[in-house]
């Protein structure tokens, strides 16, 4: 089966079971990287949510991707906590305000939903690039999609560049000291660690390409 | 780990429902969503003020529900800071048609979710001021980074903003005194030992037998540096001098002192850090007024200490001493 | 070790240092011999009591000392008896004419210095009796051994004998409700880590990561039984149905339970371990009546918990309910 | 310089002096034991009693060893606190009292002195032999007494003996199951450990005999 080039509602509900399933994969990942600069809790903080997000998920009827959205950045919000609860949630909310109505997005719907939830993140945490939170993977992922659309590239193909931006950015945090976020307080004791957030934003972008090409 | 629980993901609902089986003569106990209401909630007339945060820093927040301190507390996860929804429904519950003081440790979890909340909050019509606290010296203050954490001084604004409350000031007159105690305490924390959370089931650092951790915070992270163990009237001269210097405290001033334990320290060992930052004040022509000393903002079992201090006037004091009738601060009442 | 102290073998008066420009206004301190007396001592015409006991169980008993509970408390070295000349002192300090309770816990060294220091104040001229507090059901009980320890007992003995005192009674009286209370009262406690005493600088005993000690006392010492780590509903009742069997507690009683903290256990896990009772307790037809739930009997900064019920009557429940004024327990003051 | 057969002012105050070291030397050695099946205190406790009877002694005029012994007594009762304070502060006022008004001990007096001492520490403790506790060390010490005596030992042999006698005893306690003091409460569970007040109770008959044979 070939990768087609829109993702629609099915192709959007696999991105989310994926992301689900990494989450808890990396659950122990999470947590340790948040020990190191943080407080530990980011990987239950993600499962507990994601779970949640799956009981949505299998309570949905309907084909409105941004409908769908809107109801995982609601269950996040309320079940996640922390940071990420609210900046995840956020993220969710603007892309399902960005895809409301649609049944399906292609690579121009799927930008600028993912960027609308980039900018919700922004808003909400006030962190700039290099501020080694999420946001360092997150950006340079809306950008890898724009620069790949400029060049004519496919959906699939797209969002394997913006999942490597991803990688690349979240790979880069780790020299940082964070400006944002509980890893702040160590301040020059925070470089040398990846940051949490990044990672999860990665499996969040990893996922999404996964979905694409199977899609 | 070793731990007193049945299972790491229910740990604050287990918590909770021990909770109101023991005090529903005193709190009314919502499991889902998580909050603690004082039992005769909402007091119409009276701003009510409602705080919460992640749990393991007990007794923070449930422990100070009850007249003459805060109306609701609303507990995350250990260590996670709470969600919009139950920060909403605590808000809904408590509210007396005065308005109600969101009073919310600087963590960005924390500022978020309570963001969120009073947004939804006010959509009801309810009014709300949330007042940030931040008084952890340890912390550069940054208007580039998250800023300060909000520690000790957290739990003298509750009583304090109680008892403004209590008096029937208003929800702008009660948040301003919010943000004046804010504004005259600073704190310090160390560590001897790390904690370890329920969910991650490791000790969150690793340190030395003759190591210690000066400028830590409530959630286990390592704190801003890594020292030799000293003995601790030198532990105290470490952290108050910080803290004294920051706002500044001077001669003359007459403060109220906060001596915490983080949860694994011994009450003996809080009284010698006590006589300690006493002598300390004392050279330097500071007054210790009022005191508290015991675990009442803990970092679950961690061995440590911090210390606040806050600077009184004779209205701090006099709301200090107004009546309490909580289960972890009590008197008067 | 690890501990916020200056030097180990001044640990018990610096830390009575710390309490005496602490709480001054409530309690009298003498550091030489070493005593703790409630600041308006002695009370003409009332019985006076008087605990004591090694340190490093605080708050036990310096925070008991006030109106409706301790007249005064005399702390030895950590886990070490104090001595009968602190005794004697503290007697005379707080004799009103009515004569003295000595309450004390069933360890060798307080029981004989205790008699010693009996023997000293009937030789000035003073009424006292002895009261000794035997409720550990994890040692068996037998007129050719020590017998068993004093452990929680001894804190619900001194409130309602202080409440009781408070009453106007008579020595004799307040000797016999003491006794009635031991009669009626059972503990048992585990830890699932040692403790170190300053002295020894060692932790008291080595426990494998996935093992607790059940049956313990409150200076450290191994339990009676060493066994596999267990979820908090299992060591609950583990502990309570020998609680509950030894008295025995039956269908129909009403009890007061008290989940006490050995100092290492967030409060969090006490209210787990509350919660856990109160359903095992609710299944055998018992009913809590009355509650204590915190750090009150304490061993240092072992991690692990005790369990105590006390069979209640209406004159117990209305004495645990009459003013109590002291650093730790406080209410109707 | 050969021993003689009386213990004057002088040798006794030796013995406490010798005793007070030894303690100082076993405190570590006495907390261990006591951790074992106690709480660990013993060493420090009788360290800072015997501490506090070196003060006494440096203030002390006169040659009568009742009024010293009693000092003694008084001094370990006032400041050692738990059992040990009490039971060892006992054998010194029994023992005090026993040599009331006299300059010296001979074998007979020593003996003597000696057994109303540890009679002193049975009324006080109600232990019997066997018990696991210091009088499994004091009462043989007592008993090769009067039977060197019976055997018209000197006194240096006799202390001796008695010293020997109380490091049998000590060593009998490792295999006893514990039925008075703190270690009582481990039931079987006290089995296989020397008990710590033996422990002291030979150093202070190790000490006696050392003295007499330097006196
Ligand atoms: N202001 C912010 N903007 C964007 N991301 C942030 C901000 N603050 C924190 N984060 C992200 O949140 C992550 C931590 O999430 P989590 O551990 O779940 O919450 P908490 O820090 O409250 O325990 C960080 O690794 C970081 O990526
Ligand atoms: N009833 C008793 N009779 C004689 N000796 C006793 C008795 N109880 C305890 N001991 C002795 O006291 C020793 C313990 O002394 P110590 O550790 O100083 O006091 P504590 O047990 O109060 O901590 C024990 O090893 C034992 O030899
Ligand atoms: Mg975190
Ligand atoms: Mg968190
Ligand atoms: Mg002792
Ligand atoms: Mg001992």
């Amino acid at each position: 089966m070939s990768p087609s080039d829109t993702l629609g509602h099915a192709a959007v509900e696999d991105w989310l079971r994926r992301f689900a399933a990494d989450i808890a994969a990396n659950k122990a990942l999470l947590v340790k990287l948040d020990t190191a600069i943080g407080d530990g809790d980011h990987g239950t903080n993600m499962d507990r949510g994601m779970r949640k997000v799956l009981e949505k998920l299998d309570d949905l009827d309907g084909g409105d991707v941004g409908a769908t959205l809107k109801a995982v950045g609601m269950a996040l919000v309320s079940s996640v906590g922390g940071a990420a609860g609210p900046l995840y949630g956020t993220l969710f909310l603007q892309m399902g305000q960005s895809a409301a109505g649609r049944d399906s997005l292609d690579l121009e719907g799927w930008t600028a939903a993912l960027d609308a939830g980039v900018k919700g993140v922004q808003a909400r945490g006030k962190a700039q690039e290099g501020d080694k939170t999420m946001l360092d993977a997150l950006l340079p992922a809306v950008e890898a999609l724009r620069s790949a659309a400029g060049e004519g590239a496919g959906l699939a193909e797209a969002l394997e560049r913006s999942a490597g931006a991803a990688r690349a950015g979240m790979e880069a945090t780790i020299p940082l000291e964070a400006r944002k976020g509980r890893a702040s307080y160590l301040g020059p004791r925070s470089v040398g660690h990846q940051d949490p957030g990044a990672t999860s934003s990665h499996l969040l972008l990893r996922a999404a390409a996964d979905a694409a090409r199977a899609g | 780990m070793k731990k007193l629980i049945n299972d790491p993901d229910a740990v604050t609902r287990e918590a909770l429902e021990g909770m109101a089986v023991a005090h529903g003569d005193r709190v009314r106990v919502s499991i889902e969503p998580a909050y603690v209401v004082r039992a005769d909630a909402p007091i119409q007339g009276k701003v009510a003020i409602v705080s919460g945060g992640g749990a393991g820093h007990e007794p923070m927040h449930g422990g100070f529900v009850g007249p003459g301190m805060l109306d609701a507390a609303c507990p995350g996860a250990v260590f996670t800071s709470p969600t919009p929804d139950q920060m909403l429904e605590a808000t809904k519950a408590v509210d007396g048609g005065a308005g109600v003081l969101h009073i919310v440790k600087n963590y960005t979890g924390d500022v978020l979710n309570f963001e969120m909340a009073a947004d939804l909050a006010k959509g009801d019509g309810i009014d709300v001021e949330a007042v940030v606290i931040n008084d952890d010296v340890a912390v550069e203050d940054s208007l580039y980074t998250a800023g300060r954490r909000g520690v000790g001084a957290t739990i003298l604004a509750e009583k304090l903003c109680g008892a403004a409350a209590d008096q029937g000031r208003s929800l702008a007159d009660v948040a301003e005194l919010c943000r004046r105690v804010n504004a005259e305490a600073r704190s310090m924390g160390m560590a001897l030992t790390a904690c370890t959370t329920p969910q991650s089931g490791e000790p969150s650092f690793e340190l030395g037998d003759d190591e210690m951790e000066i400028g830590i915070g409530i959630h286990g992270e390592p704190g801003r540096y890594r020292e030799k163990l000293a003995p601790a009237a030198a532990i105290v001269e470490r952290m108050a001098s910080v803290v004294v210097e920051d706002l500044p405290f001077n001669s003359g001033d007459r403060v109220l002192a906060f001596v915490n334990g983080m949860g694994g320290t011994p009450l003996i060992e809080l009284y010698i850090v006590y006589r300690d930052l006493h002598r300390l004040l004392a050279e330097r022509g500071i007054t210790i007024e009022r005191n508290l000393i015991g675990d009442y903002i803990t970092s679950l079992e961690m061995a440590g200490c911090s210390i606040t201090l806050l600077r009184l006037d004779d209205e701090l004091t006099s709301l200090w001493d107004a009546p309490v009738d909580t289960l972890a601060l009590r008197w008067g009442a």
